[in-house]
């Protein structure tokens, strides 16, 4: 198996336009003289997450403290950060789960993301990866997938709903992708725990969305698996916005070799303690001693 | 080359080919088979042994064996409907029985509105109506006399009543329990207000001495077979029905929410409108069981509305074999037919047997009945739905 | 004794009569007295019954006392009077044997009344404080123009100033009807002292148009002055009534739940059979009961606090049981434990059936748990529900020791949640479940002990609770004790609040509104368990 | 056939069970009797026992069974009005018939029915006309009482057009109802006593059914509510009810019905001794240790009875024979009178009686009609009812 | 100390474990490396008795314990830190740690070292486990299975979602308690660089089958870590 052949199967994935999604248009770069429309992605400031001064706290507890983070569209941003620090969290707020205290957040420059709920969030094109995977644990590995795939999400759409050869093809894409085919008709709760991190994976890229959310997504992968995962990433960047979030500082190193100029984000205590390049990071003092340890 | 990423389990030769998509077609040849069977015995043999047949014959279907299996059809679409909501969407309903007897009290009404000036008052009036002084009929009856929009009303009534509940109750985010004990208080305060005789739905007696449908006398033969076979045809129809549903990818999102809703969420579908819509179509599924209910019984009262009778529903479903399709249709007949036979065999033991009976499907038959004949055919759980 | 012997004459007054035997002068009870007040016409009866009150004999008051007993039996035209096994001619006291034809006096309300005005009269002299206090309790609800004399007697010797308070309101009650206007004014000042819902009526009456009620304006307007002043009384009673009222049927709610809150609320098991493990504990009180009543007669009255822990060991068994032969088996499907114990509670309910019969069986009260305590006038507090407060407050703080301070119920949460990890803790989670099961089903039984002393016990009696212990468990939250009392009391509340306003139908039917619009707004229960595990 | 098929239509199981299942043990006591006696047209009588549950549909499909599968000639059933007005046009259909044993509100006729418990003309009026009496108190004021269904709503009523004739104002007259299974009595108590002191002389006419009574009297016993400040007078709690109740708070307190166990009269302590005997042989729980008889256990042997002699007398077991032959039958009814069925209206002549708790659950009877009433199914006091025979229709 | 011995365990109808068998040795570490889905976490579920095995024996210090049930196997000094955490989320942390005791006589007190070891822990002493954090659930899961001191410590995925420095705590832990020789560890780990460092002896599993054994200063030489990427 070769990255040719991967690079083929994300190729492929990237081609699929998706049927009905809020923004029906697969360019994503900034556009010039189109009117916004309310509820559109629009990326004329270059910023396609927008977190400003968000507070969250739990009986009085800060888990998120006055944070503040930008992601540029086409991004590929690592976060890192001691346990507890509030990066989970901070997915929560992105996503709807958790409404924060205090604060903003945009994607793009129009849409206000306190303002919907969670399944608009996503229709909306942003996609996440659970710190404890979650699939659908009756259905089959198949279906998962099948249910992940871009494509009209209304009750009258689902009904009429039809696979067509082409995403045929794309499923069987990524089922050789996350190394599931051969167990594309097991139900996906006899999965193994690493199984179904790379179940979820893959449905989240079924989902195709402008901005990932990734939590920990190499937890109990081999470092070889974690290593083809980093080439998987580097390839949805540019095209995709990426937010990852994990502990294996090779990891993230992998994802950031590429571009030495590549922002790395250290959370600690519910805010930014360090943003910068991974050397600089890994060379801030108080970033070791809260978190690298010696 | 086998897989894609070094370390992968995979076995296959290339990428896309080899994947088989879930099954689509509607039913299998068998399945086909079985609903041509059931069409036939409905419509062709059921007649047969019960007009023609001559009533001494050993092979002659009597009037209450008709009257039996008709009741046992419109219970096999009630927990049809439960199927839908409980073992396909993972929400329990225990209080369905409300929309069944709305469909049914619908029905009733005008089948009451038939009875013309037969009554013991002979005025226009219901005779219940006549009783309470009513000088004329209130406004709730208005559409009564319609057989058309008697029609309509039976499916409206319910599906309103399950619209606006589901849609504040969903919208609410009420889950599990919460959602079925709320829907148990629905059920419960509806028997209670149909109890008192000033809500004009007869009070407890409810509606019943009925005495013709569309003109025709209810009592013949004739038209008892009638109502039998649009029973028969019905119940087959929702079966179809509700295959395409869970055959569809709607059914998959039913099955998702089931298993993780916020996940389902964050995959981008609104779960409201998967629940609230599933959860019409079921209630309305379980009115037109009521409405068919009504003329073959021959009574409609508020305790079809009790707890416990919503209770049943989810007892035949469970019987059956929840998350089947033809489980709970089983699981109807087998539970109501034992509970005939017993009350009469037994009818002061009978309640021990049903008792274990439930007790034993629960420890040995996890999967219900259909779970039993999977097991002893040697399928594995691949097959759903 | 001229004197004494003109009043004799003129005996037929009786006013003068009482008067007379208060004096001291006495007629000897003769039988056929005794005849006259036990047998024949309800008026003839009534009539002697006054006539021979106030003879002054002594033996009077007893024989009235035997007649309102029901221990006076006729035979041939005599009279004998039960005591005990041994009869005694109701005249002489001499004993006497009965004969087999005897019959039972038969007491129509009428004479229950005038025998009960008869013996509160005499009662008014009465030595004993209480006994006078009582009696002019009593007579207020007869106020008689013929008492008049005794009662301005009795309250020139009165020194208790209560019962002198008592006893004027009472001359009040009879004077408002006299024929002097100024009579009239006097007692309608002395009644709105009073605070009896009787003088309420008797004021109410008056106050209806002439010629009926009262004609007199100025009258009128202090009749009218009474009855607000005895109204605003009344009202504070009223509302404590409502509180005490819902507070009561929070505490059998709250009683009826927690079992359920534990074999649901923290095993997670659709507990059906619950009703039927009160009603088990129910029949185990009838059980002890009946042993009581047919072996130890005379410590009757502590067969409740023999059954309260033997309703919790047989509700207990009967759960451990199940638990051990069904339940275990299904631990993490809960939907099908509702089929099972579905099934559960059909079984038993129809073994009650076979053993004890399809009709209620009887239980008593023991004496200290019967009647009430008379708070305010219109305020009657039953001691079985103060009991049953008392009660479901220390079965409650008992559960919450248990769960939240000992291992025992430590372990029952872990076990609940992860019964695999338990396991791998070292709990021994099989013997968690059985004994937590075990102790659900015992309040269950507890529950049954105490639904035992306000209503029926029959086989029916769990299906009737069913309902509504679910309902107090999930509004409050599943999980939650402490939801499950507020659940319960704010329900036992708004419910008799709204009855008294709309009637039980419709106040039952505004509480289940309220709480399908209550779990809108939380929908995880009253108190919601917050955070990321909820 | 070497027998005659009777069906016993009695709830076994379910709410109703509590009333109804003594029915069914003196139904086929009764039946028991007939045989020894050599049966009906020198045929034993061969009891059918189903149970319907206390659920109404599955009374009409258990009629329908027996009439349909098993050929029975007659059915001895219901309690409940609903489930009476639930098999009735089964039988009427059919052209069988129902013996009906309980008190019931009137306001129904049918040929296929003979109702041998009582009309509101032969216990509810009678009853309030006592409590208006001097002797049962001289009431002024009432309360009207009930579950919330039918039977109880209708005897309401008529009870208070009757009061209205009788010159009793609106707004002395308070109705109240409770839903079945109402368990807590404690606000209703609190509003009698308050309405009691409103005013002179209150009586309270209960119509509560069922389970509902027990709460109700231990809470009227426990709140001190005596019987000679506010008389209870009730229409369905009899001696079987009583048996869950500590009747020595409630002595006083009336109750009105045909029937009583503690009626003096030969044919009573025959059939209590038959009762007794039989429920001991039969091992009836409850029953054999406290053997007791009420007023539709009564009116259920009445009816068998009657239909006996009936049949005897049409010399068939065809039912419009036996409708005819029913006309003007008397039995000897443990009541200790002559128990007549009416020649027309299908009900038979009852006396009433009133009677007050005493503190062994027992009724001591305090008064009663002159002789056997008429029943008047389409009570008078209903304005359509004007001018009913009261004679069923031919259909 | 443990030995497990033939080992097979199936689901359903598919065979997960092959016929393994392991021994785990006082002071020493046992590492077993594989794949996802390889039959690790069944291996360990296998040993622990959460899952009956079908076929093989396992004993304990010589007493056979195949049929015991997971509790008996705990008193008998076995701890176990599952995948996935498995904490009790309602309860809070410092009951957590109590059912961790629960087979230990009422009283006794939560070691303070896992303090030391995890100060978070005692940060958040009374809040609800459930609301810690992915991390600090894991280290609670570890101070859970470490406070009853069990002679075998089985340790599935320990690592997964913790921060660097307190895995490089967490490493000198487990060193240190083998170094004590009062205990066996099994340790089940993706983290090659982590595992080799600690092993004492390692397993490589294959498609339920113990493919490769050796010792830990050989994992290097033995091409353990190109094992795992073919
Ligand atoms: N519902 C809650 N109640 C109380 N505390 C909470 C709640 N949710 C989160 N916390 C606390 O907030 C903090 C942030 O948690 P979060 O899960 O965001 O951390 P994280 O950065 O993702 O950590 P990790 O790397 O361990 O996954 C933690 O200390 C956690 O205990
Ligand atoms: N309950 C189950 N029923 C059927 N198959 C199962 C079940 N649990 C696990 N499996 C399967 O057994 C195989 C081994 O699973 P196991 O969890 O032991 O893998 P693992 O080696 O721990 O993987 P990972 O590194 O991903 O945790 C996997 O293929 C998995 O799909
Ligand atoms: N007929 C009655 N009591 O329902
Ligand atoms: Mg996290
Ligand atoms: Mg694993």
């Amino acid at each position: 198996m070769t990255p040719e052949l991967m690079q083929a199967g994300a190729a492929r994935l990237r081609r699929e336009p998706g049927a009905a999604a809020v923004d029906g248009s697969g360019d994503r770069g900034a556009s010039y003289g189109r009117v916004v429309q309310p509820g559109q992605l629009d990326l004329a400031h270059g910023a396609i997450l927008y977190l400003d001064d968000i507070t969250v706290s739990f009986d009085g507890f800060k888990a998120i403290n006055a944070l503040s983070l930008s992601i540029s569209a086409g991004e590929l941003r690592c976060i890192i950060g001691p346990n507890g620090a509030g990066k989970t969290t901070m997915m929560d707020v992105i996503t709807g789960k958790t409404r924060p205290d205090a604060g903003k957040a945009f994607f793009g420059s129009t849409i206000d993301l306190l303002r919907l709920r969670e399944n608009e969030i996503a229709s909306i094109g942003i996609g996440r990866k659970f710190q404890k995977p979650t699939v659908f644990e009756q259905l089959t590995v198949f279906e998962n997938l099948e249910l992940a795939l871009k494509h009209a999400r209304t009750v009258r759409a689902s009904m009429a709903f039809r696979l067509d050869g082409a995403q045929l093809d794309r499923i069987g894409a990524m089922l050789e992708l996350i190394h599931l085919k051969d167990s594309a008709q097991r139900t996906a709760g006899l999965l193994s725990h690493g199984q179904k991190q790379w179940l979820e994976i893959g449905m989240l890229l079924m989902q195709d969305p402008k901005l990932l959310l990734l939590d920990e997504p190499v937890a109990g992968m081999t470092d070889e698996e974690t290593e083809r995962t980093a080439e998987l990433f580097l390839s949805l960047e540019g095209n995709h916005s990426l937010v990852v979030i994990e502990h294996d500082m090779k990891f993230i190193h992998e994802l950031t070799q590429d571009n030495p100029a590549k922002k790395v984000t250290v959370l600690h205590e519910g805010s930014v303690l360090a943003e910068g390049t991974l050397a600089q990071v890994q060379a801030n003092e108080k970033v070791v001693e809260v978190y690298l340890g010696r | 080359m086998s897989a894609v990423l070094p370390g992968s389990p995979a076995r296959s030769a290339s990428a896309g080919a080899g994947v088989a998509p879930p099954v689509t077609r509607l039913l299998s040849p068998a399945g086909w088979l079985g609903v041509f069977v059931a069409l036939g015995l409905v419509l062709g043999v059921a007649p047969l042994l019960n007009l023609v047949v001559p009533a001494d014959s050993a092979f002659h279907l009597s009037e209450y064996a008709l009257l039996l299996i008709g009741k046992m059809m419109c219970y096999a679409m009630c927990a049809l409907a439960m199927d839908l909501i409980w073992g396909y969407t993972g929400i329990l309903s225990l209080g369905h029985g409300v929309f069944f007897a709305l469909g049914g009290y619908v029905m009733g009404m005008y089948l009451m509105r038939q009875i013309g000036r037969d009554g013991n008052y002979k005025s226009d009036l219901p005779d219940f109506m006549v009783f309470l002084d009513w000088k004329e009929l209130p406004w709730h009856w208005a559409l009564s006399d319609s057989f058309v929009a008697t029609l309509l009303l039976v499916l409206l009534v319910p599906g309103l009543l399950a619209f606006v509940f589901g849609y504040f109750a969903f919208r609410s985010r009420i889950k599990g329990v919460y959602f079925s004990i709320i829907t148990q208080a629905v059920t419960f305060a509806a028997m209670l207000l149909f109890f008192r005789n000033e809500t004009g739905f007869g009070g407890n007696n409810g509606f019943t001495d009925f005495k013709r449908i569309l003109g025709i006398p209810i009592a013949t033969p004739g038209m008892r077979m009638t109502l039998f076979a649009i029973t028969g045809v019905t119940l087959v129809g929702f079966f179809l029905f509700a295959r395409w549903l869970v055959q569809s990818k709607y059914g998959r999102v039913l099955q998702a929410i089931r298993d993780a809703e916020s996940r389902v969420m964050f995959t981008g579908y609104d779960p409201l409108h998967y629940k609230l819509s599933i959860w019409v179509i079921s209630a309305v599924m379980c009115a037109v069981a009521g409405a068919l209910y009504v003329p073959q019984v021959g009574i409609i009262n508020p305790s079809e509305m009790s707890p416990a009778a919503s209770i049943e529903m989810a007892i035949w479903t469970a019987v059956g074999g929840r998350g089947t399709l033809i489980g709970p249709i089983i699981g109807a007949f087998f539970v109501n037919g034992a509970k005939s036979v017993l009350t009469q065999w037994v009818p002061e033991f009978w309640l021990y047997f049903l008792g274990a009976l439930f007790i034993l499907v629960t420890l040995f038959l996890p999967a219900g009945i259909v779970g039993l004949v999977d097991r002893l055919r040697g399928r594995k759980s691949e097959v759903r739905a | 004794m001229i004197l004494l012997r003109l009043l004799l004459r003129l005996r037929a007054l009786p006013c003068l009569l009482a008067l007379l035997t208060l004096a001291g002068g006495a007629r000897a009870f003769t039988a056929a007295d005794a005849l006259a007040m036990a047998d024949g016409d309800t008026d003839d009866r009534a009539a002697a019954i006054a006539r021979v009150a106030t003879s002054g004999d002594p033996k009077v008051p007893a024989f009235l006392q035997s007649l309102l007993d029901g221990e006076v039996r006729v035979a041939g035209g005599k009279v004998y009077v039960l005591q005990g096994e041994q009869a005694v001619d109701a005249a002489t006291g001499a004993a006497a044997t009965l004969p087999a034809d005897a019959e039972d006096v038969v007491n129509s309300n009428r004479i229950r009344r005038e025998i009960g005005a008869a013996l509160s009269t005499l009662r008014l002299m009465s030595a004993d404080v209480a006994e006078r206090a009582a009696a002019a309790k009593a007579l207020k609800d007869e106020p008689d123009e013929s008492r008049l004399p005794i009662i301005e007697k009795a309250l020139a010797a009165e020194t208790d100033a209560k019962v002198k308070a008592d006893l004027e309101v009472l001359r009040g009650a009879i004077l408002v009807t006299s024929q002097d206007k100024a009579k009239r004014l006097a007692a309608a000042a002395s009644l709105a002292g009073s605070s009896e819902p009787s003088i309420k009526s008797l004021l109410v009456e008056r106050l209806r148009p002439a010629p009926d009620g009262e004609a007199d304006a100025e009258v009128r307007s202090a009749l009218q002055t009474a009855l607000r002043d005895l109204e605003s009384r009344l009202a504070w009673g009223e509302r404590l009534g409502v509180l005490f009222t819902g507070i009561s049927l929070g505490s059998i709610l709250v009683l009826v739940a927690l079992g359920l809150a534990i074999t649901y609320g923290l095993m997670g098991v659709i507990n059906m059979a619950h009703g039927e493990l009160m009603m088990i504990g129910a029949y185990a009180t009838y059980v002890v009961q009946n042993l009581f009543r047919t072996h130890f007669p005379g410590a009757f009255d502590a067969y409740v606090l023999v059954a309260i822990p033997c309703s919790f060991l047989a509700a207990a068994l009967v759960g451990a049981v199940l638990e051990r032969g069904v339940i275990r088996w299904l631990y993490g499907r809960p939907l099908e434990t509702l089929l099972a114990t579905w099934g559960i509670s059909l079984v038993l309910m129809q073994s009650v059936r076979s053993l004890f019969g399809a009709q209620n069986v009887p239980v008593e009260n023991p004496s200290w748990l019967s009647g009430g305590v008379q708070v305010l006038s219109n305020l009657t507090l039953p001691f079985n529900r103060l009991a049953i407060i008392v009660f479901a407050c220390a079965v409650f703080l008992g559960i919450v020791f248990m769960v939240t301070r000992t291992r025992l119920g430590l372990f029952v949460r872990g076990v609940t949640q992860n019964r695999r990890m338990a396991a791998c803790m070292g709990v021994n989670t099989a013997r968690v479940d059985t004994y937590a099961f075990a102790l659900g089903s015992g309040i269950a039984g507890l529950a049954g002990c105490a639904l035992s002393q306000v209503g029926n016990v029959g086989p029916d009696l769990g299906q009737a609770y069913i309902v509504d212990s679910f309902m107090v468990v999930v509004l409050g939250g599943v999980g939650q004790l402490i939801g499950t009392v507020y659940a319960a009391l704010g329900l036992g509340v708004i419910n008799k609040f709204l009855e008294g306003w709309t009637g039980a139908v419709l106040a039952k039917i505004f509480v289940l509104v309220l709480i399908v619009v209550f779990i809108q707004k939380r929908p995880q229960g009253l108190f919601a368990i917050k955070g990321r595990e909820a | 056939q070497s027998t005659i098929k009777v069906g016993i239509l009695h709830s076994l199981s379910g709410t109703m069970a509590i009333s109804e299942t003594v029915l069914k043990d003196v139904a086929l006591m009764t039946i028991d009797e007939i045989n020894a006696k050599g049966g009906v047209l020198g045929k034993k009588l061969e009891p059918v026992v189903v149970d319907p549950a206390s659920n109404w549909p599955l009374f009409a499909e258990k009629a329908k069974q027996l009439i349909d599968q098993d050929k029975v000639s007659v059915v001895f059933g219901c309690w409940t009005s609903v489930s009476r007005k639930s098999v009735l046009p089964v039988f009427e259909e059919k052209n069988s018939l129902l013996f009906y044993p309980v008190q019931y509100e009137g306001e129904e006729l049918s040929k296929n029915v003979f109702y041998t418990g009582a009309a509101p003309n032969q216990q509810a009026i009678p009853a309030v006309e006592y409590l208006m009496s001097k002797d049962g108190g001289s009431a002024k004021r009432f309360v009207l009482l009930g579950t919330d269904y039918v039977y109880p709503r209708t005897t309401n009523k008529i009870l208070r057009a009757f009061l209205k004739a009788k010159g009793i104002p609106e707004s002395d007259i308070m109705e109240e109802y409770t839903p079945f299974g109402h368990a807590d009595y404690q606000s209703i108590i609190a509003k009698i006593k308050k309405f009691a002191s409103e005013g002179k002389k209150t009586a309270v006419v209960s119509t509560i059914n069922g389970d509902s009574n027990v709460p109700f009297y231990k809470e009227l016993g426990n709140q001190g509510l005596k019987a000679t400040d506010v008389p209870v007078v009730a229409f369905s709690v009899g001696e079987e009810e009583l048996r869950g109740v500590d009747t020595k708070p409630l002595v006083g307190h009336l109750a009105a019905w045909n029937y009583f166990m503690s009626i003096k009269s030969p044919a009573n302590t025959a059939f209590i001794k038959a009762w007794s005997d039989y429920a001991k042989a039969k091992n009836i729980p409850g029953h054999k240790d406290k053997p007791l008889t009420n007023d539709p256990m009564e009116a259920t042997y009445i009816g068998i009875h009657m239909w006996a002699q009936a049949v005897n007398k049409a010399k068939s077991t065809d039912t419009d024979k036996v409708i005819a032959a029913m006309a003007g039958q008397t039995f000897p009814a443990p009541g200790g009178f002559m128990s007549t069925m009416d020649k027309e209206n299908h009900h038979l002549h009852k006396p009433v009686f009133i009677g007050e708790v005493k503190a062994d659950g027992q009724f001591n009877v305090v008064w009663k009609t002159k002789g056997p009433v008429v029943a008047d199914p389409w009570s008078d006091y209903i304005a359509e009812n004007k001018g009913k025979k009261n004679v069923p229709e031919k259909k | 100390m443990l030995k497990a011995d033939g080992l097979n365990q199936y689901y359903g109808g598919s065979h997960i474990l092959r016929g393994v068998s392991l021994e785990a040795r006082l002071g020493e570490v046992t590492v077993i490396l594989g794949r996802n889905g390889v039959g690790k976490t069944t291996l360990l579920k296998s040993l622990m008795g959460v899952v009956p095995v079908k076929t093989g024996s396992v004993t304990l210090d010589g007493t056979d314990i195949t049929r015991d049930v997971p509790y008996e196997r705990v008193r008998q000094g076995m701890g176990y830190v599952p995948q996935g955490r498995e904490i009790f989320g309602r309860l809070t942390v410092e009951e957590n740690l109590r059912m961790g005791l629960a087979y230990k006589p009422g009283r006794t007190p939560i070691p303070a070292e896992l303090f030391e070891l995890f100060p978070i822990l005692k940060q958040f002493m009374h809040r609800r486990g459930g609301d810690l954090s992915g991390g600090q659930q894991q280290q609670l899961a570890i101070a859970r299975a470490l406070a009853a001191g069990p002679k075998l410590l089985i340790l599935d995925e320990p690592t997964e979602g913790i921060q660097p420095s307190i895995i490089k705590d967490i490493g000198r832990v487990i060193r240190m308690l083998a170094d004590r020789k009062t205990m066996a560890i099994i340790l089940v780990e993706q983290y090659y660089d982590f595992a080799a460092e600690l092993a004492d002896q390692y397993l490589v599993m294959e498609r339920g089958e113990v493919i490769q054994r050796g010792r830990g200063a050989d994992m290097e030489a033995e091409g353990v870590r190109q094992l795992m990427s073919i």
